[in-house]
């Protein structure tokens, strides 16, 4: 059934215009989009998290716990809001708002099937990396306002990790997009129609999942909110449903970092038989895996030793790899 | 480490930012409080602060007959309950001349050595999930709940066991107690292998505890440091080799010794001692003697007055017990020498200069019970 | 004095659930307060803060083995986002103040488990001239549960939260009622 | 059943020690009995030249206790070795209730916290201590435990009728 069939389409093409309707329905199925698959996604971590450490994982809710996350949403929504008494209370109530808005902007530009994207954008890498680079400047509203000495050593920490993995990030991606030159997300997946650029530049995609692992604070290098030192970093003193927004927005960033992983190395939509969305989701969702795979088996780094790695490791190599597919694309 | 240059204190205080590693973190591993000065992220000073779970074991003492101190003694330090509780008695009969017979000393010998490895695997997991790593954490205790299944069949509880009596122990061990100890032995032989991949070969658990929170042999001596974190500094002192009780001098077992004295020094001896426990435990099995299990020994015990010290090893260093007797049916006096109340001193001496991060491993490395600590 | 300033904090339970302002004001609402009971009541989330020998129980209870995240319980580490405070072990008298401020900074409906004989009633310390410790959590915290057992075995605990989820969602309704009567016969 | 190692750091003990300590009564404990190898007593001071003498040979502080004994306090001081012939020293010190004894901690710095337990517990002050404070106890507690005549505390009268 296409769109244009509905009965009275025309007349609502001719009042809106034809974009704005189609970005309209886009942003609806977005906002349904991300919440289901941040609840899906942290009922997936804890069914993965317990068949790692051999236990079942949530079992009660639901068959096999699927309803888990539902349930914490609404417990959570019920909980009683707490703002501390010292806190710089305007701050404290736009952390969570700040970090929840770049994670949905930037499904606007993500290439779920040849059809299925929002909006076709010639920025649509750019606009991926400016959004996200909002989400430091929320943990660090949120770590400063809630007044709690844990809360700011994990504010000031993800300030400078993002920071320094931002830049590999960037230069990694660079050489791929020199490659395609162009930002268009869906001209970068229909260039990997034949080899996925994973082929041309294994180096740049073991940068950009390291550094993306770091830009979304997981695993090796959650020393944002490491569990063990800093009680629980940033969103100590969070309640209720603004810690919800907190980790649904962890979540959301996670699933953007693996489907521009999916898009930029393993061809985006592209696979033989299965339709593009399908081939999409499970490329996204095997990424997805690898990233708690990864963090249920690594300890944590120290911070300087973090530091070490990212300026004196990984942008060297990044900006060599970028070097060499430049003098390797004007050779050949 | 980070060298330090000797900060003057007057540059010091107006850059302190004084955190509470409080009473309740989920790194202190139960009520332990550092108050910790940083300046940035590198402590200038570290204050252990104690006393949040101080129960008062030496005044009860005061007030009970010898049994009735029995159970006070595997609740001082609860994850190497049996030890404890096999110190308590040893000393009692060492005071009283009690003879105890061959078997209740291997089956003593036996049950502490389980109880050893049931304390080290929860240490070291703990102190790796101090660093980040959790799934070691429910490996670690999913072989613990065996060591707990094995000797629940004969001891009766989990955790504060009261199993050792005066003159021997409560209740004998049968032949399926013996063929489920082995199989044990043989199964965590196999998780070792796992253990070594997943975290001693791990590049960042390396990074992370190599050459951090170093503890010199001149500063272990002088706090009087002892048991793993004193082995893993270079000096093999261990009770049960350098000062023999029970039936120990009949088993062959090394003591494991590092010369660095770091957290991966500590955590390499507690490992390499499990091997030893096992070999001991292997050891006793074999030549488990038959005969009684208790020796005839009164109701009610008056030892002669005067006083006696008797040291022995638990999980956690050279614990001792300091006793007091005035001839009566009461202890006059009760002093537990416990090793983690010197080992946690020594942070003060060396924590200055570390990060946060490795203050949490140095921490976790000594291993502390913090009821032990606080008596 | 140490305790001299904690006033007990002693609050029938009937009235603590009217007192949790966090809960919407659609209190009355019996269906929508049945559903909300129902989502709290499965995903508990206790505060780490084990005092004892209790404490490595409660340890237990989330491992491999006796899994406490089948029933969607983990633990968390602040007190801003737990829900359930175990108090797991022995409370000594340094320790009242730091409890009573946990137990201020806790949001919302919250509940509290007595675990272990120590924080029921003292448990072995419990004697004539003892002066350290605090004879019992329900001294100084409105207990909910109380799990018996020094220390009580992993699934001790897990029925204890069971039985947690019993009384949450069976008591609240008629305890609403109850204390709301009640509270417009004390205004009269 | 003492090694010919260990008596021959006995021996080497027992002079030095007569020789430091002139006014101290030295004997050689039957280790089987109480577990200490040789036994020092003294009265009223002494502990830090013990101390010292202990250090050189490279001895660690075991630990430090006090026993409240009806007319006088009786501080012990346990030090053993580390290292191969196993040899352990007890020094009992009898000291009158309302000394203050001198701190050993500048020789040995883990002394700080066992002398800190002692004043918890006792109510001995000692001199020359870094920063003697309460350890186990509640900082503003007015009690001193562990001595014989502390019986029920005012503090659990008043815990009892506030909180009952």
């Amino acid at each position: 059934m296409n769109i244009n069939q509905l009965p009275f389409i025309n007349e609502i093409y001719g009042f809106l215009g034809r974009d704005l309707v189609a970005a309209v329905i886009g942003i609806l199925i977005i906002l349904v989009f991300v919440p289901l698959n941040s609840a899906f996604l942290v009922w997936v971590e804890r069914k993965v998290a317990g068949h790692i450490q051999l236990r079942p994982g949530p079992m009660e809710v639901g068959p096999h716990g699927i309803l888990q996350t539902l349930v914490d949403a609404v417990k959570l929504m019920s909980k009683e809001m707490i703002t501390p008494k010292l806190a710089d209370k305007f701050l404290f109530w736009l952390a969570p708002i700040i970090i929840i808005i770049p994670a949905i902007v930037c499904f606007v530009v993500i290439p779920f099937s040849p059809i299925m994207q929002v909006r076709e954008m010639n920025v649509g890498i750019l606009l991926i990396f400016s959004f996200s680079s909002l989400t430091v400047l929320s943990i660090l509203m949120g770590g400063w306002a809630s007044n709690n000495k844990y809360a700011l050593i994990g504010a000031v920490r993800a300030v400078a990790q993002n920071v320094a993995y931002e830049i590999p990030l960037l230069l990694s991606t660079m050489s791929i997009i020199i490659m395609t030159n162009s930002f268009k997300m869906s001209e970068i997946t229909a260039a990997q129609s034949t080899v996925w650029f994973i082929v041309y530049q294994p180096v740049a995609a073991i940068i950009f999942f390291i550094s993306t692992t770091a830009e979304t604070n997981r695993a090796p290098f959650d020393l944002v909110e490491a569990e063990s030192e800093l009680v629980s970093g940033f969103h100590t003193e969070y309640t209720g449903m603004r810690f919800a927004l907190f980790f649904l927005a962890e979540y959301t960033n996670m699933f953007i970092a693996a489907s521009m992983g999916a898009v930029l190395f393993f061809g985006g939509w592209h696979g033989p038989f299965f339709p593009g969305l399908i081939w999409f989701v499970i490329k996204v969702y095997v990424l997805i895996f690898v990233i708690i795979w990864v963090r249920w088996t690594f300890p944590r780094l120290r911070f300087d030793q973090l530091m070490n790695f990212a300026w004196k490791f990984m942008i060297p190599v990044a900006m060599l790899n970028l070097m060499i597919t430049a003098v390797l694309l004007k050779v050949l | 480490m980070l060298n330090i240059k000797t900060i003057d204190d007057t540059s010091i205080n107006e850059r302190v930012y004084q955190l509470n590693l409080g009473p309740q973190h989920p790194s202190t591993h139960g009520v332990l409080h550092l108050l910790l000065k940083l300046d940035g992220e590198v402590v200038i000073s570290a204050d252990p602060i104690v006393g949040y779970s101080h129960r008062g074991h030496e005044k009860m003492a005061e007030n009970r007959i010898w049994e009735q101190f029995l159970p006070n003694t595997s609740r001082i330090d609860y994850l190497s309950g049996l030890i404890y509780n096999q110190g308590y008695c040893m000393a009692v009969e060492k005071m009283c001349g009690i003879e105890v017979p061959e078997r209740a000393e291997y089956i003593r010998v036996i049950t502490s050595e389980l109880n050893r490895i049931s304390s080290h695997l929860l240490g070291i997991m703990a102190f790796v999930m101090d660093i980040g790593a959790f799934t070691p954490f429910l490996y670690g205790w999913d072989d613990r709940e065996h060591v707990l299944d094995i000797l629940e069949r004969v001891t009766g509880s989990r955790l504060t066991y009261c199993y050792n009596r005066f003159g021997g122990v409560r209740n004998d061990i049968d032949q399926e107690f013996c063929d489920g100890t082995r199989r044990f032995i043989d199964r965590l032989r196999g998780r070792f292998k796992d253990y070594h991949n997943l975290i001693t070969e791990n590049i960042i658990f390396i990074k992370r505890t190599r050459g951090v929170g170093i503890i010199p042999e001149e500063t272990a001596l002088e706090f009087g440091v002892t048991g793993p974190s004193l082995r893993g500094s270079g000096v093999a002192y261990d009770v049960r080799k350098n000062e023999p009780y029970s039936v120990y001098p009949g088993f062959k077992f090394e003591i494991p010794v590092r010369k660095e004295g770091d957290v991966m020094a500590r955590y390499q001896v507690r490992m390499a001692e499990m091997e030893q426990s096992m070999k001991i435990i292997e050891q006793a099995l074999d030549g488990l003697p038959q005969g009684p299990i208790r020796a005839r020994v009164p109701r009610f015990i008056d030892p002669p007055a005067g006083d006696c010290y008797f040291a022995f090893e638990s999980a956690r260093g050279a614990v001792g017990y300091y006793i007091v007797s005035d001839g009566t049916r009461i202890p006059y006096r009760i002093k537990v020498r416990t090793p983690s109340f010197s080992n946690l001193f020594v942070l003060t001496r060396i924590l200055p200069g570390n990060f946060i991060a490795d203050t949490i491993a140095t921490l976790g490395s000594i291993d502390v019970v913090v009821p032990e600590i606080d008596r | 004095m140490a305790v001299k300033e904690c006033s007990p904090v002693y609050v029938p339970h009937a009235e603590r659930s009217l007192e949790t302002k966090g809960s919407p004001a659609i209190l009355g609402f019996a269906v929508l307060q049945d559903l909300l009971n129902l989502a709290r009541v499965n995903s508990l989330w206790p505060m780490t803060f084990g005092i004892a020998c209790c404490s490595i129980e409660m340890m237990a209870a989330g491992m491999a083995r006796f899994d406490l995240d089948r029933f969607g319980i983990i633990f968390r580490s602040t007190p801003r986002q737990s829900d359930v405070m175990i108090v797991a072990g022995t409370i000594s008298h340094k320790f009242v103040p730091t409890i009573k401020t946990l137990w201020e900074q806790m949001p919302g409906p919250k509940w509290v488990i007595a675990m272990g004989n120590c924080a029921i009633s003292g448990g072995p310390f419990a004697y004539e001239g003892q002066y350290a410790i605090v004879n019992g959590a329900d001294k100084i915290l409105p207990v909910d549960i109380y799990v018996p057992g020094c220390p009580p075995r992993p699934e001790g605990l897990i029925q204890g939260l069971l039985q947690l989820q019993k009384k949450i969602t069976k008591g609240t309704i008629d305890a609403n009622r109850r204390a709301e009567k009640a509270a417009r016969r004390a205004k009269k | 059943m003492p090694t010919e190692g260990q008596k021959k750091l006995l021996e080497e003990l027992k002079n030095s020690f007569t020789r430091a300590l002139p006014e101290g009564r030295i004997t050689s404990g039957d280790y089987a009995r109480t577990g200490c190898h040789l036994e020092v007593r003294m009265s009223d001071a002494g502990m830090r030249r013990i101390a010292r003498e202990m250090k050189e040979r490279r001895f660690h502080l075991e630990t430090i206790t006090a026993v409240d004994f009806p007319d006088s306090f009786e501080l012990v001081y346990l030090y053993s070795t580390y290292y191969q012939d196993f040899c352990r020293v007890i020094a009992r010190i009898l000291i009158s209730k309302e000394a203050s004894p001198v701190s050993v901690s500048s020789i040995y710095p883990g002394a700080c916290w066992l002398e800190r337990e002692i004043y918890d517990f006792f109510g001995i002050r000692f001199t020359e201590h870094p920063d003697l404070r309460r350890i186990l106890n509640p900082d503003n507690a007015d009690y001193f435990p562990l001595l014989k005549t502390f019986g029920k505390t005012k503090l659990t009268e008043e815990i009892d009728d506030i909180l009952c």
